[in-house]
């Protein structure tokens, strides 16, 4: 969304064409590719787990693990945790190695709103792996949309 | 953790009949139309003895229709609405329609099939409608299936009213009732495929039945969440630190522990503490005794002084100020006027003050935790209660009794069922009915932000409003609840009815050279959505100010407005039905005044039309006008109770506040604090006037008005004098 | 220096995975608060965090605003033998801090 | 142990003699109907009859009512045929509905001392707050139940879809009768 929106002022189109009144959802498409590229990403082989509800998003857990052998030649090499309502899409990265083992990762995230969860996985054959979530963030519920 | 023993002799395993009895009394008894969840350890909600259609209709064998309503109703009449909207499109026979609620863990083990279950925003009907709608249309399309397959015939061929279903060639009939159980096994129509009535084709909508849950108000049945009673309860009552951001440092039990019923004293959190007993009132008692030391930390300096001085500094500061309309050129625009209008108004914190204290009963044990708590939104509830007890959402579940009042403070922040869980978990297996008393209630709510507005405007030689510089500088409802929403520092919410955005709260008048800013001056104080949020106070400072500048062009408000507004016909369009039903141009009698006052919120227009008498320094208000165009009218009557409502929330605009002094807030209780009463009301007349091509809110928008038409007729008789700084009592005038 | 709690759940043979639980005092300051005055309150998480066992790299993480105060991360390593696992961030502020252990594997 | 006459039977209770009216009926005896509101007699919400007579039973001390006939809404009537009661539900009287207990104490204890009041009358007699602000037609209901009114509750000009004029919405008016 920043990108859209910095897009949308440098047109000199402001807030009259873009009606938002906050941060609205990042398509998928637009969320991604500054990741992917113009690569195909697929479901499989990411499971994230995380709650349907949560309070107040400021402290959400979450638990992420990504299906590999974790060999030389078959591993993950990155593992990204992406929002489609943050202020900054970009919730954390890991990298691994050969050296890493099992990916299976616990952390607690901030959600500002209602939104989807991305987990995104780039696997040492360079293919990309996804799963994603919903989450509704209840307090701000209220105050969503107006 | 500071506890003293509890016995736990009252710790009695809640039987699956007790639970079955005490949730049958929670109801209010199932003969008065509405089905509560049952407290069962079951995610499965009952079909009542029928057969369930589709997530929202259930038929049962008396042809009897039980219509599922996800939003929590707190007075404003929603689910008697949502239940139209459903049986309009089932067409049933609305005489045999009850309501079914249930849990959010029910929503929850259906993947939300109902959706969002909060009610705020007014969005309860017009955020619904639509799927609501298909749903009670689609139940229709499943039973006249149902009809047509057992008489092979085609659906065509068959009508349907009030739940009986007919073919005209062969002369057969049916009911609902009978077709359920088939009806129920066939799959559901695509949504795509469903056409839903044109308003003029309604029946049961824009009709006025009679609400579905009055009744159990009228004899005292109605189980509030106050209510809840269950085995070995004990009750809680719990004062926070005073001053917020405050921390509680000790207490001392041993002086209350010997009272009589007191069983703990206990940490709640960081700055809360609890008293726990068999009775609320020996739990209160005991608290109000209990030697508490605080740390009040740097915020025990702030003031209504300091904070004043601060939003007085955003008026005009450069610093941490945005424009969300900056067209033309402003302060040309002023400069070169024929004459110059300025003027600072200011709005205080206000207090929810819901009837019902807040309050909120919680059981925890090891692996399940419930709470029995009157919430907006009851999945908000459940999250918290999670969250608390970190446990996953599956085992724990949040039952929703009817509300007693809202209005935005039992929405998101669920703070009371975060502390009655924290005081549960202590007590694994005790239920605790957490009670706040008045006076936590109003000096620990949300309260509605502190506002101040400067208004400049420039009127040419003709008295034509040519320029006009409004900034608001005052406290950020998201900075204190949800700071990530502020995109990139605008926080436009500050600006609700201020936006050029049509469709949900927009500006009416078009100025040709027009400045919007919004300058964040915080405080210490919590702050939240109170009904109505920004348009409450956004209204007062434009619309009071719009009749200053009529004055100094010389013009009658209501002319001047028109011409101002007529680029936006919806606006125009509630404003020329106001003065049309007020009488605008029919004279009043000598030593009454009028004023009028329009605005936008919650994607409704509004205007108000308020005649007000002054005899010294009390001043009457006689007679309330008010319009509203909601899109569609929904439950006419039912509109009107908000429109009622709404002027009695309206004038707590004028008269109340809540003050600070020392960090803390000053009024406490009703007796500093002042609600309308009965003798302050005016005769209120609604002017409902929906154009039906939108859809918008009904609970909150008509608020806003109430206030600015009453300070303008106030400032007429005044001869031109207006209050810029509310409450009235600044200038000396109260409500009789 | 910054607070922090580390648990180690040691792998249970040789050559599989050591699970890392790591909890770090820290605001992770999100940049998107106001003081009272309207001012942003800025910017300061932690960014970068590694893992090294007997010296090499097994894991990285670069953290931002998503991650809530206090961050709490959990993962697993490979620990083919006993050794030292070193754990070190950096916040925008320029402060770091570490946390190690030693892990010893009975086999 | 006090001895009270509740809604006609009679209850002993083993509390405090300055324990509130309120929390004994509401806690002791599990009738709810009577509600906290403020717990300093400024709302009304707690209102019952004692010998007839409104009181705030959140301020009253238990001792003072023993032995006297205190009336709850649960006792008004069995079976919510009040006049007041009726008019209430003939007007859709109740929003939340959390105050009503309180409101219908007061007007029936109203409508007993002067059985045609005025507005006045009302105004006086009717101080509980009702934070819906359902006020207007807890005035008419109560004039209803006089028979001092005709029973409309609330002034309402509204058109159906079928008469909505795009533009204003208003074309022709109805008055509703509710």
């Amino acid at each position: 969304m920043n990108l859209r929106r910095r897009l949308l002022w440098a047109l000199g189109l402001g807030w009259g064409a873009s009606p938002a009144l906050f941060a609205q959802h990042v398509p998928q498409e637009q969320l991604l590719q500054p990741y992917v590229g113009f690569n195909p990403v697929q479901k499989g082989r990411v499971k994230l787990e995380i709650a349907r509800l949560a309070d107040n998003g400021f402290n959400v857990p979450l638990k992420v693990s990504v299906a590999s052998p974790m060999t030389a030649q078959d591993h993950v090499l990155r593992l990204l945790l992406l929002s489609n309502r943050n202020p900054r899409p970009l919730m954390a990265a890991f990298d691994f190695g050969p050296g890493s083992d099992q990916v299976l990762i616990s952390t607690r995230t901030r959600l500002g709103g209602s939104q989807t969860v991305y987990a995104l996985a780039q696997t040492s054959d360079g293919l990309w792996w996804l799963d994603t979530a919903e989450v509704e963030v209840t307090e701000s519920a209220c105050l969503d949309q107006t | 953790m500071t506890t003293t023993t509890m016995k736990n002799q009252n710790q009695v395993a809640l039987t699956r009949r007790q639970f079955v009895v005490s949730s049958a009394m929670a109801s209010g008894g199932l003969a008065l139309g509405f089905h509560f969840p049952a407290a069962a350890q079951s995610n499965e909600l009952s079909t009542l003895g029928g057969s369930e259609i589709n997530a929202w209709v259930v038929v049962r064998p008396d042809d009897s229709c039980v219509i599922r309503i996800a939003r929590a109703e707190m007075g404003q009449g929603t689910h008697t609405g949502l239940a139209q909207l459903v049986a309009e499109e089932l067409e049933c026979d609305w005489a045999k329609v009850s309501l079914q609620t249930f849990t959010p863990g029910q929503n929850l083990a259906r993947k939300r099939v109902w959706r969002n279950m909060s009610t705020g925003g007014s969005r309860g009907i017009r955020e619904s409608h639509e799927y609501v709608r298909q749903g009670g249309a689609a139940a229709r399309i499943m039973l006249l299936q149902a009809a047509a397959a057992e008489w092979k015939v085609s659906v065509g061929e068959l009508s349907v009213e009030k739940g009986v279903v007919t073919h005209a060639a062969s002369g057969k009939t049916t009911s609902y009732g009978k077709l359920a159980s088939q009806a129920s096994k066939l799959p559901a129509p695509d949504p795509k495929s469903i056409t839903l009535k044109h308003p003029r084709d309604w029946q049961i909508l824009g009709k006025s039945p009679r609400r579905l849950d009055t009744a159990p108000k009228v004899n005292g049945s109605l189980k509030y969440g106050i209510d809840t009673v269950l085995p070995g309860m004990q009750y809680a009552a719990i004062k926070a630190c005073p001053v917020f951001g405050g921390k509680l440092v000790s207490f001392d039990a041993s002086k209350i522990s010997s009272r009589r019923g007191i069983k703990a004293v206990v940490r709640v959190d960081d700055e809360s503490v609890a008293v726990l007993a068999d009775s609320f009132w020996r739990a209160k008692s005991a608290l109000e005794v209990l030697p508490i030391t605080w740390d009040f930390g740097a915020n025990g300096k702030e003031s209504s002084a300091t904070i004043a001085a601060r939003l007085r500094e955003g008026l005009t500061s450069t610093n941490n100020v945005f424009a969300d309309i900056d067209q033309g050129n402003v302060t040309e625009a002023i400069q070169g006027a024929a004459k110059k209008i300025e003027a600072v108004y200011g709005t205080p914190f206000v207090s929810h003050a819901c009837m019902e204290p807040m309050n909120c009963t919680a059981r925890v044990t090891a692996d399940r935790a419930e709470v029995w708590v009157p919430s907006q939104n009851a999945e908000a509830s459940l999250a918290a209660l999670a969250a608390v007890t970190g446990l996953p959402l599956e085992k724990c579940e949040a039952y929703n009794p009817p509300l007693g009042g809202g209005f935005g403070r039992r929405g998101g922040t669920q703070d009371y069922v975060r502390q009655a869980a924290l005081i549960a978990k202590q007590f694994p297996g005790t239920p605790i009915k957490l009670i706040w008393t008045r006076e936590e209630d109003m000096t620990h709510d949300f309260f509605r932000p502190i506002g101040q507005c400067r208004l400049v405007a420039g009127i040419d030689a003709k008295g034509e409003m040519v320029g006009l510089h409004l900034r608001v500088s005052g406290q950020s409802i998201n900075a204190y609840v949800s700071p990530h929403n502020i995109v990139d520092g605008k926080d436009r919410r500050q600006l609700q009815g201020y936006w050029k955005d049509p469709g949900e709260s927009q500006l009416g008048y078009t100025v040709p050279h027009l400045k919007v800013e919004y300058a964040m001056r915080n405080t210490h104080v919590p702050v939240g959505p109170w009904r109505g949020v920004n348009t409450n106070q956004n209204a007062i400072y434009l619309e009071c100010f719009i009749d200053e500048v009529a004055k100094a062009a010389g013009k009658d408000p209501l002319a001047f407005r028109r011409n101002l507004i007529k680029n936006h016909p919806k606006h125009l369009g509630v404003l020329d039905a106001v003065a049309d039903k007020g009488g605008w141009d029919k004279p009043l009698a000598p030593g009454m005044f009028r004023g009028i006052a329009q605005f936008m919120g919650y994607g409704s227009y509004t205007a108000a039309i308020a005649e007000v008498s002054i005899k010294g320094n009390d001043v009457k208000v006689h007679r309330l006008i008010l319009a509203t165009n909601c899109g569609h009218a929904v439950n006419p009557v039912q509109i009107a109770s908000q429109i009622e409502g709404s002027v009695a929330y309206g004038m707590d605009s004028l008269q109340s506040e809540s003050s600070v002094k020392d960090g803390r807030i000053v009024e406490k209780n009703f007796d500093t604090y002042p609600i309308a009463r009965m003798y302050q009301m005016p005769k209120i007349e609604s002017v409902i006037a929906p154009t039906y091509d939108f859809w918008g809110g009904v609970g909150e928008p008509t608020i806003c008005v109430v206030a600015p038409a009453i300070l303008n007729a106030i400032a007429a008789a005044r001869g031109g004098k207006p209050v810029r700084m509310l409450p009235i009592k600044n200038e000396g005038l109260r409500l009789v | 220096m910054m607070h922090s709690r580390l648990q180690i759940i040691p792998a249970k043979l040789p050559g599989h995975m050591t699970t890392v639980r790591l909890l770090i005092r820290h605001p992770m300051e999100t940049g998107f608060r106001f003081d009272v005055n309207g001012s942003a309150v800025s910017k300061n998480v932690i960014h970068t965090l590694t893992a090294h066992f007997e010296g090499k790299q097994v894991f990285k993480a670069t953290l931002g605003s998503g991650i809530s105060a206090d961050p709490f991360l959990e993962f697993q390593v490979r620990t083919p033998q006993s050794g030292e696992l070193l754990l070190q961030w950096q916040d925008d502020a320029g402060e770091t801090g570490e946390a190690k252990a030693l892990i010893s594997l009975s086999n | 142990m006090l001895s009270l006459n509740i809604n006609g039977a009679n209850h002993s209770v083993d509390v405090e003699p300055e324990m509130p009216l309120l929390w004994v009926i509401r806690e002791q005896l599990g009738l709810t109907g009577t509600k906290f509101g403020c717990g300093i007699a400024q709302c009304g919400a707690c209102t019952v009859h004692l010998n007839g007579e409104p009181v705030r039973s959140c301020s009253l001390p238990v001792s003072s009512a023993v032995n006297q006939k205190i009336t709850t809404i649960e006792g008004l009537t069995s079976d919510s045929s009040h006049p007041v009661q009726m008019a209430w539900k003939a007007l859709d009287v109740p929003q939340c509905g959390y105050c009503q207990s309180g409101q219908i104490l007061a007007a029936a204890s109203l409508l007993k001392r002067i059985p045609k009041p005025t507005d006045k009358d009302i105004d006086e007699a009717m101080t509980n707050i009702c934070r819906c602000g359902s006020y207007q037609r807890i005035r008419a209901a109560i004039h209803m139940a006089a028979g001092t009114g005709k029973g409309i509750g609330s002034v309402i000009h509204y058109a159906g879809p079928g008469a909505a004029n795009a533009k204003t919405g208003i074309s022709t008016d109805l008055e509703i009768d509710h």
